[in-house]
């Protein structure tokens, strides 16, 4: 066999799912061996289906696929994973109640592996040569999600996989985790083994990827040589037509104190302060972006403000309405008293249909999370929030075959502007979104930008938690840096700079001199 | 260099794809072709039994159901009451509240009816005795429904075994009444209850209402058109909606998920109590431990069966009191065992159980490869 | 008279034993079987088919040969528990129906077939009093040590049941052994836990739950063998099993999805099952009437409801049901 | 599979008078059952309803498994419709839904066993039934004493260890009566017997039965009899190799080692009285009490193999004495109540909810059971025997 022969070539891959989505449609493409392919494509343009058929969890519905230039038939994840194909998935494959080694030793025949205490010894021979950092006996359940995106790693490598297909992994991490985990990928490629990855961020694409394999919408549009790409030229690839990519920062107009945040201490699940003491004000007409590693105490921050999050005595969240020089007292209210006071709150929670949107229910339906309770006494008005999702979708271009059908089966770009347009659709005096842009490709990622700027100039709060630090530097008037669950300085986003941010959100002696000086 | 490509399994010949597209007719249409296999397997189980001509054995089984005015009323009756009953699970369905208990808090409702027409009966006026039935029993099973959903709600306590060990609970309170009140002493039979005073009956006169099951079944009728337009539009049947998705998301919309936990099986537990009421103070004007009769499971199945759509319920609930009817008679016609009736009913119900398979998903055959190159 | 009693509460804890065992495996799959308590009527009524069918083609029952008359009902109540499992499996698994519906029904025709069969034997008989009495067969099923009865309380306790309460015993053991020690225990587990994961490491889900599921039904199905055969001496009267399906399927939670704690569980449980019997022999300073006594009827129930409820309080992870019970798999569906 | 012949379990005499046969066969009788064949009360119904229908060639119509509820009026009133003349019901508490369906259908003759209530009804059509079981208990107890004097012969227990276990269901008048029969036939052949007794609450539950009747057998109870309808307490017998007399009919199949005999209440000769009185037209009694003359109150074979020698001529000598009236079964000079004799007691015959006694039942040095109704209303403890498991 020579050296030409792809290590996986796919040939006229078709999947439909029902009769109305063609999830991919005649691709053909060939990974080859020693590389690291990306695979870009918008939201629901077909990669994770199409990666989800060489690790065998889909079947196609017609095309072939060959491994080492062999026709191969991958009914089930055991067929692919005996072809030394192993996938990471963007939703992880791990068992909570068990522990790293169990994991590892999921499905594999003890007569192959010894017990699970050798397992536990290749864990850390792995770890050790890779530089990862697991302990085999602990349980998942008690992992960060970095701690589990590498166990994930462990397990396929273990297994001893040829080709990694990697499905957003670094979605979740920081940008010291994804620049560890990059070093592994290189270090695996170096071994002469195959990679796949798809990711959104295309500064990563062009950081670690030898080729670049693009899809739209099911279709195979191309394969380009990363060192003749630009961000520019794969956006365009990937939309089929020019975009612009600056994020515009319009100016504030009419800046006034909408809430003022004062020694606010909440705990996590555990009795942790996840907030220490946060005191900061937020003005209607800007954009108040918040910066931190994940974990810094984000999620209390907006939980405890949207009535969430149970704040510890001493805490004060004050809300001044437009126009109006009363306030009035958030903390110890809940979401519905909250709502009952007047105050025009919206949320974009990061857990999209976890927490934002009912995933079995239809556009409608989800319209009414915020307004069930409009109508007569008994019975809720159904109308408007039809007309409202069809406004959305007509507005905001969501894809989806009807209003009704549940948003759980929309792509992720999709749902998070179902959401967007609701949260926006009640005029709220305050917008919280977190991680809004997360997972979304680029084009979905500039129509929420321009969503925000658009509630911005309409005289609208707004905060944004984000983890791009080029993206809150760009859109961000102001950006408040949470470490450790403290408020580690707020910085002018115009004059800042992606050090100076990043220094904050790891070191509190940071902040602390900064205050001094 | 080159790693061996291992032989991986032959192309299977078909795979399952989910469906999303049936019309509303081709799927009710799979239903019934299920409910007319299930009835032809049952024919031939039954021809294999007795030995008898299967048309003639139907025939008999609608006699049985519908042969006469009363058969009719009694049929409308079994309908009536299994249908409140199963009413009373589905908003706690809806909500994944798995109420296996409905047979206790049924109980519980009767018992409260019982022992109000027993204690007041020759003490207070009529219309207080019939007025404080009501309330006792939708009371006493909204409490036992209320029970479990309290532990639920703030525990995250497994409901489908507490509810089921309630209605144990339940039995055996009955029949410690039944001892305490019997009629005669140390037997555990309570006799009419008020049979010439007819104090705490709900009944109509029976000038109107020959059969006696009128009412029962108007007010069943009534509940189910009142259930339907609480589920599919009230704000309560949303929050019910919603807190059976998604916890979180109810929080996050500002639904108080331990109010809805407990208000929606007080509802549950009080349809419960009402069915109660109308089999004891509606029809047999006595309690037993087993005046529920099993219909507390029974009725989970025509819910389920119904997608728990009110509407459809009186269809489901229809087509297992009508076969549990037939059967019946063609266990004392044919002299068969009549265990039969529950062998007849699970085989139906495996069918339309069976069927949603092929509602939801559809069998694609291989297609041939062209072959590409 | 402790000892008589503990005696009596291993006699009726062994059914729920046979049923929280094979519960315990069934759910770990993440199969919610509510169809146990017809399982085990099924696996009754089959040990009993097959145990008269042996009996009748005796021509003098006194000339029965042990191992036939213990291997027939044996793999007849195993089969028959299978093919209930089997219904089951392909109902929940292949066609993903929802398991409490399903469960529900099982139960509703297991108890009808066990009383159906029961019924037409019992007129095929023609006995006086309406039973099928297979005491030539039972014999061999409930034949205790021969020294049991000389060694006092300890023989009394101890050694003097049939060998299927032994069995019990062993499986549950074995059982627990599978479940904590073996790579196949684990892949079950994880099959309950996340069926997705367990398929994306190449675990057949689809056989897992199957395998579970039938084995699971087939150790439910032994404990309705020992009642008829062992307990009640070889005579089927119809309903007889009671709700001994549903206490099984309280054990399961009470033992926190763990067979050797149900070893103690169901006896615990056997022993409040009686218990109304012997209070006025315990403690009869104390009378109690008839009516008490349908109160007291209510303890294992209200034991359960207890432990539910401290269970839940506690919220350990250990101590929680599979993730996935009761949830249908399908590999595309996310 | 049981009979199929046609469109139900009718029967008939194929050749004798064909007039009477015709208007026969167009009488139906119908029977409503609280069970099936699966349970011994009720079998014993089953077989007499349809020997009484085959005797007199009238159709038959039987429902089985109809509860103690609303489904028991429904169905006396849908045989009714179907055009039954005669209806019958078997458990005691079906006996108010009879009652109602009695009212609503003036013209059929409604009948129930074990009921008390035909009497202060004051309906032409309901009409009660039972039997002097009391007597046949009376004479499987002398069986029972036979065997245990056999037993204190042979040295196998002491004269003061002469103890009978009894598993009953309920603690009111039926069970109190049958018992206290039954201790005082064995009584009267081993006068060092007693007895203890214990309640299980429920007319069939094999499991309570069965631990009853092994607590009983721990208690060194020798000898057990009872009155409940499964199998528990005589397979219990079987297991522990201690002999049983049973109730309602022979266990001798199952347990061969331990079964002596058994008593029951035939009710043939009562359905073949009421029905043919009620083809004629003639007037059903309100409270009909069959006996040992009638043929009402049998017993079954007795097990030679475990009863004590010289048992069935006994039990001849003591019969042909309860049929000429020389031997009272509650002679009150055979027991005492508290220490004491009774002379007078008044049995609350007239159902109330206060179950005050209204009637004088001792006379001439008896107590006279079922006399004044016919479900038995002997309700009193006498000494000698030991309620184990409630207190009174
Ligand atoms: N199991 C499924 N059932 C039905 N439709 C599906 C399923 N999986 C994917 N789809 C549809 O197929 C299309 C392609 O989805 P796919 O998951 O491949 O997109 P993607 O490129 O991975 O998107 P993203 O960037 O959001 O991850 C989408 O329209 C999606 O809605
Ligand atoms: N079972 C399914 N049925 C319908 N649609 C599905 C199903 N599974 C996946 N999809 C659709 O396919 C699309 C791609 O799914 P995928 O899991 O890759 O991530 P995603 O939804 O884009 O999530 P993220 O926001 O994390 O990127 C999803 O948007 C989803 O809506
Ligand atoms: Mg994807
Ligand atoms: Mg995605």
């Amino acid at each position: 066999m020579d050296n030409k022969t792809p290590a996986i070539s796919m040939r006229n891959i078709t999947k439909a799912f029902g009769s109305k989505v063609v999830a991919n449609k005649n691709v053909s493409m060939d990974i080859e061996r020693g590389e690291i392919l990306a695979l870009l494509g918008e939201n629901g343009s077909g990669k994770t289906t199409l990666m989800n058929m060489l690790s065998g969890i889909y079947r196609q519905d017609s095309g072939q696929i060959f491994v080492d230039g062999t026709e191969v038939h991958i009914t089930c994840p055991k067929d692919a994973y005996e072809l030394g194909i192993g996938m990471i998935h963007q939703h992880f494959k791990l068992v909570d109640v068990l522990t790293a080694t169990e994991n590892v030793a999921l499905g594999m025949q003890k007569k192959t592996t010894g017990p699970n205490r050798e397992i536990a010894k290749a864990i850390t021979e792995i770890c050790d040569k890779y530089g990862f950092d697991i302990d085999p006996k602990m349980k998942v359940y008690n992992m960060t999600v970095s701690q589990k995106q590498t166990l994930e790693i462990v397990k396929t490598l273990y297994r001893g996989a040829n080709i990694l297909i990697l499905d957003e992994p670094t979605a979740v991490l920081t940008p010291q985790e994804t620049e560890k985990l990059f070093a592994v990928l290189r270090n695996m490629k170096a071994d002469g083994k195959s990679i796949i990855i798809i990711t959104h961020k295309l500064n990563e694409v062009l950081a670690i990827s030898d080729r670049v394999s693009i899809l739209r919408k099911g279709e195979y549009i191309g394969t380009v040589q990363t060192s003749e790409a630009t961000v520019q030229s794969l956006t365009e690839m990937m939309v089929g037509q020019k975009v612009e990519l600056d994020i515009e920062r319009p100016d504030i107009e009419n800046k006034e104190l909408r809430l003022s945040i004062e020694n606010l201490t909440c705990l996590d699940r555990y009795g942790v302060k996840a907030l220490d003491d946060v005191s900061f004000d937020v003005y209607g007409g800007e954009i108040l972006g918040i910066a931190g590693i994940s974990g810094s105490g984000q999620k209390q921050l907006l939980e405890a403000i949207a009535g969430l999050q149970k704040a510890e005595s001493g805490s004060s969240i004050k809300y001044y309405a437009p126009g109006e020089k009363k306030e009035s007292q958030l903390v110890g209210k809940n979401v519905s008293e909250i709502k009952r006071m007047g105050v025009a709150l919206s949320f974009v929670p990061e857990d999209r249909l976890g927490m934002g949107l009912v995933g079995a229910m239809g556009m409608a339906d989800n319209m009414m999370l915020r307004s069930y309770q409009k109508g007569g006494v008994i019975f809720t008005d159904r109308k408007t929030p039809r007309n409202l999702a069809t406004k959305i979708k007509d507005d905001l271009e969501v894809v989806t075959p009807n209003i009704s059908t549940p948003v759980r089966k929309l792509s992720g770009g999709n749902v998070q502007k179902v959401l967007v347009g609701r949260e926006i659709a009640s005029d709220p005096t305050v917008l919280m979104a977190a991680y809004a842009v997360r997972g979304l490709d680029i084009n979905t990622s500039y129509t929420i930008y321009h969503l925000l700027n658009e509630q911005k100039k309409k005289g609208t709060a707004v905060i944004y938690v984000g983890e791009d630090l080029d993206v809150l530097i760009a859109l961000c008037d102001r950006i408040a840096i949470l470490c450790g669950g403290k408020l580690n300085g707020v910085v002018d986003g115009r004059t800042a700079t992606k050090e100076e941010v990043g220094l904050l959100m790891t070191n509190i002696e940071a902040g602390r001199k900064e205050a001094e000086a | 260099m080159s790693t061996k490509v291992k032989e991986t399994g032959r192309e299977p010949l078909f795979h399952i794809v989910r469906r999303t597209d049936l019309p509303f007719w081709k799927s009710w249409l799979i239903r019934i072709a299920a409910v007319v296999a299930s009835l032809l397997i049952c024919a031939v189980i039954i021809v294999l039994v007795t030995g008898d001509n299967p048309i003639q054995i139907y025939a008999t089984m609608i006699k049985g159901a519908v042969g006469s005015p009363r058969r009719i009323w009694a049929l409308l009756q079994g309908v009536a009451m299994l249908l409140c009953v199963a009413l009373a699970v589905t908003p706690a369905f809806k909500m994944r509240f798995w109420n296996i208990g409905a047979e206790g808090q049924v109980l519980m409702g009767g018992m409260g009816a019982a022992a109000c027409m027993i204690l007041f009966g020759k003490t207070l006026p009529a219309p207080v005795v019939l007025l404080l039935v009501i309330v006792v029993s939708i009371l006493a099973g909204a409490l036992w429904g209320v029970i479990p959903a309290f532990f639920k709600a703030f525990w995250n306590t497994n409901e489908t075994l507490f509810t089921l060990m309630m209605n144990y609970i339940a039995i055996q309170i009955v029949s410690y009444f039944t001892y305490i009140w019997s009629s005669n002493k140390g037997n555990n039979v309570i006799n009419t209850i008020n049979a010439d005073t007819h104090v705490g009956w709900l009944e109509l006169p029976a000038s109107i209402d020959k059969y006696g099951y009128l009412l029962n079944i108007i007010i069943v009728a009534v509940l189910t058109v009142a259930m339907y337009f609480y589920l599919k539009y009230s704000k309560q049947g949303y929050e019910i909606s919603v807190v059976g998705e998604s916890e979180n998301t109810a929080k996050y919309a500002g639904i108080n998920v331990k109010k809805v936990i407990i208000r929606t099986m007080l509802i549950s537990g009080a349809l419960c109590g009402i069915a109660g009421m109308l089999l004891v103070s509606g029809t047999d004007h006595t309690i037993t431990p087993n005046t529920a009769a099993g219909r507390g499971f029974t009725a989970i199945m025509v819910s389920w069966l119904a997608k728990f759509n009110p509407l459809f319920m009186v269809l489901t609930s229809l087509l297992l009191v009508f076969m549990e009817k037939g059967a019946l008679e063609i266990s004392t016609v044919f002299g068969l065992n009549d265990s039969f009736a529950a062998i007849i009913t699970g085989i139906i119900i495996f069918f339309i159980i069976g069927s949603e398979f092929f509602i939801n998903y559809s069998i694609k055959k291989r297609q041939k490869e062209v072959e590409a190159k | 008279m402790i000892a008589a009693f503990i005696h009596r509460a291993v006699m009726q804890g062994i059914p729920l034993l046979f049923g929280a065992t094979g519960e315990i495996i069934t759910e770990k799959s993440g199969n919610l079987n509510l169809g146990i308590p017809g399982v085990m009527y099924v696996g009754g009524i089959s040990g009993v088919i097959g145990a008269f069918l042996y009996e009748n083609s005796l021509p003098d029952k006194s000339q029965a040969n042990g191992f036939l008359a213990i291997m027939i009902p044996l793999l007849a109540c195993l089969l028959g528990s299978f093919l209930m499992g089997l219904l089951y499996s392909f109902l929940t698994t292949t066609l993903r129906a929802n398991q409490n519906v399903t469960g529900l029904a099982i139960t509703t025709f297991g108890v009808g077939l066990g009383n159906f069969f029961g019924g037409s034997l019992i007129k095929i008989v023609g006995a006086d009093v309406p039973s099928i009495s297979l005491s030539t067969t039972s014999r061999f099923f409930s034949a205790t040590l021969p020294f049991a009865k000389d060694l006092g309380w300890f023989g009394e306790i101890f050694l003097s049941y049939g060998f299927l309460a032994y069995l019990a015993v062993i499986i549950a053991i074995i059982a627990s052994l599978y479940l904590k020690r073996t790579r196949s225990g684990l892949n079950l587990r994880a099959v309950g836990e996340n069926p997705a994961t367990a398929d994306a490491a190449g675990i057949s889900v689809t056989k897992y739950k199957y395998t579970a599921t039938c084995v699971g039904s087939m150790i439910a199905g032994l404990g309705g063998l020992y009642y008829v055969m062992d307990y009640v001496s070889g005579v089927w009267s119809n309903d007889g099993f009671g709700d001994r399906g549903w206490l099984a399927i309280a054990l399961v939670i009470f033992t926190v999805w763990k067979p050797n704690f149900a070893i103690i569980g169901s006896i615990l449980f056997g022993g409040l099952y009686i218990v109304h019997n012997y209070l006025n022999q315990f403690f009869p300073f104390i009378p109690v009437d008839m009516s008490t006594q349908e109160l007291i009827k209510m303890a294992p129930y209200v034991v359960t409801v207890l432990v539910l409820i401290f269970n839940s309080m506690r919220n350990k992870r250990e101590s929680q049901p599979p993730e996935a019970l009761g949830l249908p798999y399908f590999r595309e569906d996310r | 599979g049981g009979s199929n012949s046609g469109q139900s379990t009718t029967s008939s005499k194929a050749d004798t008078q064909a007039t009477a046969d015709q208007a026969a066969k167009d009488f139906k009788a119908g029977f409503i059952f609280l069970h099936d064949e699966n349970s011994t009360y009720d079998l014993n119904f089953i077989q007499a309803a349809k020997q009484a229908c085959e005797n007199l060639g009238v159709e038959c119509i039987i429902k089985t498994n109809i509860g103690e509820s609303n489904d028991c009026k429904e169905t006396a009133l849908d045989l009714a419709d179907q055009g039954c003349g005669f209806i019958f019901a078997d458990s005691f508490g079906h006996e108010s839904y009879m009652i109602e369906a009695a009212k609503a259908y003036p013209d059929v003759q409604f009948a129930h066993a074990t009921g008390t209530r035909a009497h202060t009804e004051g309906l032409s059509n309901f009409h009660n039934a039972f039997a002097s079981i009391y007597e046949g208990r009376y004479l499987a107890g002398v069986a029972a004493g036979m065997k245990l004097n056999q037993m204190i012969e042979e040295g196998k227990i002491k004269a003061e260890e002469a103890k009978i276990g009894y598993v009953g269901a309920y603690t009111y008048a039926e069970v109190k009566s049958g018992y206290t029969s039954f201790f005082l036939g064995a009584r009267s052949v081993c006068p060092s017997a007693t007895m203890e007794v214990q309640f299980t609450g429920s007319w069939y539950d094999e499991t309570a039965e069965k631990e009853a009747a092994t607590t009983l057998i721990n208690n060194k109870c020798v000898l057990i009899s009872q009155h409940a309808d499964s199998m528990g307490a005589p397979t219990a017998c079987e297991d522990a190799g201690v002999p049983d007399i049973s109730y309602n009919g022979s266990t001798l199949s199952a347990c061969p080692n331990t079964f002596i005999i058994s008593s029951r209440i035939d009710w043939t000769p009562y359905l073949e009285y009421a029905i043919k009185a009620t083809m004629n037209g003639e007037k059903i009694d309100t409270d009909w009490t069959g006996t040992l003359a009638t043929g009402s109150v049998v017993l079954t074979e007795l097990n030679e193999k475990v009863a004590a020698p010289g048992t069935a001529e006994k039990i001849e000598e003591v019969k042909a004495a309860l049929e000429a009236g020389t031997t009272h079964v509650f002679d009150t000079s055979a027991f005492t109540v508290k220490g004491e004799t009774l002379t007078t007691y008044k049995a609350d015959v007239d159902t109330d909810e206060a179950y005050e006694g209204d009637t004088e039942v001792i006379s001439d040095g008896y107590f006279h059971e079922s006399e004044y109704r016919s479900a038995p209303y002997f309700d009193l403890d006498i000494d000698g025997i030991t309620l184990l498991n409630t207190a009174f």
